[in-house]
């Protein structure tokens, strides 16, 4: 068992690098970020000011990396991180922050909190200390290859259902073909008519794509507890997939961490390039549409928004192409106050939704998005990420807002010229 | 000199000069001292009052400038007089005699009016090796003054250098120069600072010492009336400094404007003295008028208080010379201690044990 | 020691030994954080992030857009700390002795109003580490030191300008050992952020510009 | 080359004290009107502009007396209009203003022949008698 509060902060000393120096120097206790982050505003506890989350990783900083900090430890000034201070970080870095990232677009000095966070996360699962849902889910994820748990043949299962339905042959292992699509656990057990939606979207735009058998699964349970190495091993899968079917493009589906795993964190877990290009679902959809390769009619009457997934738009930098194509398929498209890179989160995502202690939190933090739609008065909410659609739908239900939350690429599909349409 | 006790009504009679002529003369003095008009009354009186007030001058290391000084002072018109009763006993440049009868007239002055003469010192006292820098006589100043302050009244400190040590104690003070103050500590001492002072403030203060004694001193010993404010704060230009209009060089739009000289070095506001109110040349004008900034000669160390001609807010060592070598020194500690940061995270990524999934399966039914 | 002597040994050595100690602390800091690093990004990029991370080292100094009401005293602080740094005339002829280079002061009424601000405006920020909760629970007794000796130059500045507490040449003196107490502070302290602000922003814009996230 | 005018007239404004001056010019008046105490205002001591200075010797104006003194330089001695308040002037020998006072009596203390000037008097009078006897003697 190599978890060990040493391993915990030798990990924590190997992660600490010239940004992070820069912003622990930096860092005036100024207090601003508290006011980006909604564990703050909707509670209104100052605990959970996020630059507190990092606390232990700046002591290690200081003492170990700075002539100052040294002297101060030697005069004590300075206390060494003890087992129990990364005991208490538990609670602040994984069960009540999403890693969504905003408060890094507040801080004036320009500090990248979260980029702290991911790192702080990552020691404190070398030290065994990561919350036991999301080893649970890493354990998963590594035995069947999926978060869920879910074997290979239940994939199959919808695929074929998939086939019967739309009449179009869904690939699996099929070599040489232009994408490699993946998919999160909980598209292919909650909303599985994403399957069916692409095939026909594809198979309308002339795209040739495939599943894997081998790396089907997008989420990776490795990011959100900050292990690397766990990381890089599903990334890896993905990546031998691709190589064997000679993929050039691999499409990361309607999941916000999945997104952000595969194409930012992914290579340089490898620390090496990937051999194709990673794209986010609606970055083809776009590309697509932009090629006049979809065709669609009619359009979404009704008065609906659009809720940003942190990880794949303020950390993944997917801001347009999901509002060109809400262009194309609604006519009546409101945009939420605080959008894109400094939208507000639905309180789900880094691995809060698994996390059975985080549940009434998660809810308490969710009223900051309920406002968010009810200001707009609209009756529907598109989103391009599962867990967003999943937590979203919980609050509506937990506060009985009468809210329709739909997928993006479903509302596409919904609208897309079917072959008889056009004669 | 007779030692009979006449009495300064008496000598002025043998000059010729009137009552009228002594009160105006007292008149100007009060005013000088921004002392009340009626004092003049007063002051005429007991000064027509007093005995000769034996006064001896002690030269040591100075450039006579003081002594020029005086010898000019205009505005008591008749201050030759005041040198008239004061028995001015013994002055290296203004006296007759020379080599030993001038040092007998000094003892002869000493023991004459023992405990009551007025030591006037100009120059500052050297005291390395023993003083042998400066003597008179073969005797160093610094056993002339021991010896000459023990029976004085009062000493008055003439100048910078008898003051504040002035040019002789300036960096690197080869001679070991130091002010009357270090040297006599149980007598009242008046300082008299500047390079030179102004003449009226010599006499003026004289005049008062001889009529109504001590003049109220400030922390450094200079008398309130004359050193109570800094040239800056009696500064014609003073609207100018606060409304931010400096002359930028000496021959620019603003310096002919009469701008406040600030950014050219004026040390007014950190020096006392009168320079700015009684002006020098019988009122004609001061540094300032005539376009230079002050230099601070007043105030103690002025010589060693940086550039004449650089800004008071400027540093007087010149830190920029330092910027230089502190960025290579602290180039140099960084380095080091970025490579020993460097060595610390190898030897962290040398521990480091990767966690697996492995590590986490016996954590589900924990 | 007198007042002059005081004066001399703060504008003399004083000021010497304060810069030493500052540009030392300061580089080596500098020289600390550089040399740990910064790991080099695989992924496929979507810009080099080198005009985003420029941009941010000045954009982020403008409060966010949408919290203009929301202004902390801070912001207000600096601003009039700077100006009044940068623009008093005896300022400007101090960095013109040490630098060089020469730039016009402002006129002095409006040095005293950004003075009278800032003052004001950091006695507003101490107020806020007490009565906002968030600032509350960061503080330390380093950041109420740290505010000390950025607020004593004000104070003693604005005294010696109007003549305040006694003899100039004293005032003059605190004001200038004042500074040098702040110098000195710099490379200890969460001052270093006067210095280091550039490097954090530098490289958190330069990441979101790389993954085209404009902030 | 254009002489350097270096003389620069800082706005010199009437502020006022002038007026001033006259109230108490009328007060220290009456009191040595009553109790006969005498005053005297060192002109030179008020802050004074040039245009204060002008108003109040306006105001004041010339009397009847007008008397000069040369002693070490010129000294001059007006009563103004108002019986009592009189202006001197002292000057050095090159001229120059030396102190200029306003005095509230009824003849100004350097006018009167001074005592010890008197006593002189008599022993230099007792001499030229002496001499005239002298030269008399046939």
């Amino acid at each position: 068992m190599s978890a060990s509060f040493e391993n915990g902060i030798n990990t924590l000393k190997t992660l600490i690098d010239a940004p992070i120096a820069a912003y622990f120097s930096s860092c005036t206790n100024c207090g601003i970020c508290a006011q980006a982050c909604i564990f703050y505003t909707e509670t209104d506890d100052p605990k959970y000011t996020p630059i507190r989350r990092v606390e232990p990783m700046k002591r290690i900083w200081e003492q170990n990396y700075t002539l100052v900090g040294k002297l101060k430890k030697l005069v004590g000034l300075s206390r060494e991180v003890t087992e129990q201070d990364l005991q208490n970080t538990v609670e602040l870095a994984f069960e009540s922050c999403t890693t969504c990232g905003r408060c890094t677009m507040m801080c004036p000095q320009g500090n990248d909190i979260v980029y702290m966070i991911r790192r702080m996360r990552e020691g404190l699962t070398a030290a065994g200390l990561a919350p036991k849902e999301l080893q649970e889910a890493a354990v998963r994820t590594a035995d069947t290859g999926s978060v869920m748990g879910f074997p290979m043949k239940t994939l199959q299962a919808q695929v074929n259902a998939a086939e019967k339905e739309t009449g179009i042959k869904i690939h699996v292992d099929e070599p040489n073909v232009e994408y490699m699509l993946l998919l999160s656990s909980a598209e292919v057990m909650q909303f599985n008519e994403i399957i069916a939606a692409l095939a026909q979207i594809f198979d309308q735009a002339g795209v040739t794509w495939t599943l894997s058998s081998k790396a089907h699964e997008a989420g990776n349970p490795g990011m959100h507890m900050g292990a690397s190495e766990i990381e890089g091993e599903f990334i890896q899968r993905i990546v031998d997939a691709a190589q064997e079917l000679n993929i050039k493009n691999v499409i990361s589906p309607e999941c916000g961490h999945a997104y952000y795993a595969i194409r930012w964190e992914g290579p340089n877990v490898l620390k090496r390039p990937y051999p194709f290009k990673v794209w986010h679902i609606i970055e083809v959809l776009d590309k697509l549409r932009a090629e006049g390769r979809i065709k669609t009619t009619g359009c979404e009457t009704e008065r609906l928004t659009f809720h940003d997934p942190c990880q794949a738009a303020r950390r993944g930098g997917v801001n347009v192409p999901q509002r060109n194509l809400l262009n194309m398929v609604t006519c009546n498209f409101i945009e939420m106050n605080d959008r894109m890179a400094c939208n507000w989160c639905c309180g789900g995502g880094g691995g809060m939704n698994t996390i059975e202690k985080a549940e009434p939190l998660m809810q308490k933090v969710f009223h900051r998005k309920r406002r968010q739609i009810e200001e707009l008065d609209v009756t529907t909410v598109v989103t391009m990420c599962a867990t967003c659609r999943n937590t979203l739908e919980e609050g509506i239900e937990a506060n009985n807002m009468n809210i329709e939350v739909l997928g993006l690429t479903e509302v596409v599909a919904n609208h897309l010229l079917k072959e008889k349409d056009n004669d | 000199m007779s030692d009979d006790k006449q009495r300064l009504a008496g000598e002025l009679q043998r000059h010729g000069i009137t009552r009228r002529a002594f009160m105006k003369f007292c008149t100007s003095v009060a005013s000088a001292m921004a002392l009340s008009p009626a004092m003049a009354t007063q002051m005429a009186d007991r000064l027509a009052a007093i005995q000769r007030q034996s006064v001896i001058w002690l030269s040591f290391q100075e450039c006579t400038g003081c002594t020029e000084s005086i010898t000019r002072s205009h505005k008591p018109s008749l201050e030759n007089l005041i040198f008239d009763f004061v028995s001015l006993d013994y002055h290296h440049t203004l006296q007759a005699a020379s080599g030993h009868a001038a040092e007998e007239a000094r003892e002869a002055a000493m023991k004459a009016h023992g405990g009551k003469y007025i030591l006037l010192v100009d120059g500052s006292i050297p005291i390395k090796d023993g003083g042998v820098y400066s003597t008179i006589a073969g005797m160093t100043n610094l056993d002339m003054l021991e010896h000459m302050a023990k029976d004085a009244a009062a000493i008055v400190a003439i100048g910078s250098c008898a003051a504040f040590g002035g040019l002789p104690a300036a960096a690197p003070n080869p001679t070991g120069a130091v002010p009357v103050s270090d040297i006599v500590h149980d007598k009242p001492i008046i300082n008299i600072p500047g390079c030179p002072p102004i003449p009226v403030v010599m006499t003026g203060v004289l005049a008062h010492v001889l009529t109504f004694g001590i003049p109220e001193l400030d922390g450094m010993g200079r008398p309130k009336a004359f050193y109570g404010d800094t040239i800056h704060d009696r500064c014609y230009r003073r609207p100018y400094y606060d409304r931010g209009l400096f002359a930028k060089s000496f021959d620019d739009e603003g310096a002919r404007k009469g701008w406040c000289l600030y950014e050219l070095g004026c040390k007014g506001p950190i020096t006392h003295n009168a320079c700015a109110t009684v002006k020098w040349n019988n009122g004609t004008s001061f540094p300032i008028q005539s376009g230079h900034g002050c230099i601070g000669c007043s105030e103690p160390d002025f010589w060693d208080a940086g550039g004449f001609y650089k800004a008071l807010s400027t540093g007087s060592a010149n830190p920029g010379s330092w910027a230089a070598a502190s960025l290579a020194v602290g180039a140099a500690a960084g380095l080091a201690s970025g490579f020993l940061n460097k060595g610390a995270k190898a030897e962290a990524e040398r521990k480091h044990q990767a966690i697996t999934v492995d590590d986490m399966r016996g954590k589900s039914d924990e | 020691m007198n007042e002059i002597e005081l004066l001399n040994w703060a504008r003399g050595p004083g000021l010497t030994y304060a810069t030493i100690i500052m540009v030392v602390g300061l580089t080596l800091r500098v020289f600390e954080i550089l040399m740990l690093g910064r790991p080099h990004e695989y992924a496929e990029t979507r810009s080099s992030g080198v005009e985003d991370g420029i941009k941010m080292v000045f954009k982020r100094s403008l409060p966010e857009p949408r919290n203009w009401k929301r202004i902390t005293a801070s912001y207000i602080f600096h601003v009039g700390i700077l100006i009044v740094l940068l623009f008093f005339i005896p300022h400007t002829q101090l960095f013109r002795d040490v630098f060089g280079w020469f730039w016009n002061g402002w006129p002095n009424y409006i040095i005293d109003f950004f003075t009278v601000l800032s003052i004001a405006a950091m006695l507003y920020t101490l107020v806020q580490r007490f009565t906002d909760p968030a600032r509350r629970i960061l503080s330390h007794m380093s950041d109420y030191l740290a505010w000390l000796v950025t607020f004593l130059p004000l104070v003693t500045g604005y005294m010696a300008f109007h003549r305040l507490g006694g003899d100039y040449t004293t005032m003059l003196a605190v004001h200038i050992l004042s500074v040098e107490l702040l110098m000195v502070a710099l490379p200890f302290s969460k001052l270093t952020h006067t210095v280091t602000f550039v490097m954090s922003r530098w490289y958190t814009g330069s990441n979101l510009g790389r993954r085209g996230i404009k902030s | 080359m254009s002489p350097l005018s270096l003389q620069i007239e800082v706005a010199q404004p009437k502020t006022g004290m002038a007026r001033a001056v006259l109230g108490e010019l009328l007060d220290h008046l009456k009191i040595f009107a009553t109790s006969g105490l005498t005053r005297v205002i060192d002109i030179q001591g008020l802050p004074l502009s040039d245009a204060d200075r002008d108003e109040l010797t306006g105001l004041l104006g010339e009397g009847e007396v007008s008397a000069q003194l040369n002693s070490f330089g010129q000294s001059q001695i007006n009563e103004t209009r108002y019986a009592g308040i009189w202006w001197l002037r002292h000057y050095t020998e090159d001229s120059a203003l030396l102190s200029e006072l306003i005095e509230i009596t009824d003849m100004p203390d350097i006018l009167r022949s001074q005592q010890a000037d008197i006593t002189s008097a008599i022993e230099h009078l007792a001499q030229t008698i002496g001499q005239q006897a002298q030269e008399n003697k046939p």
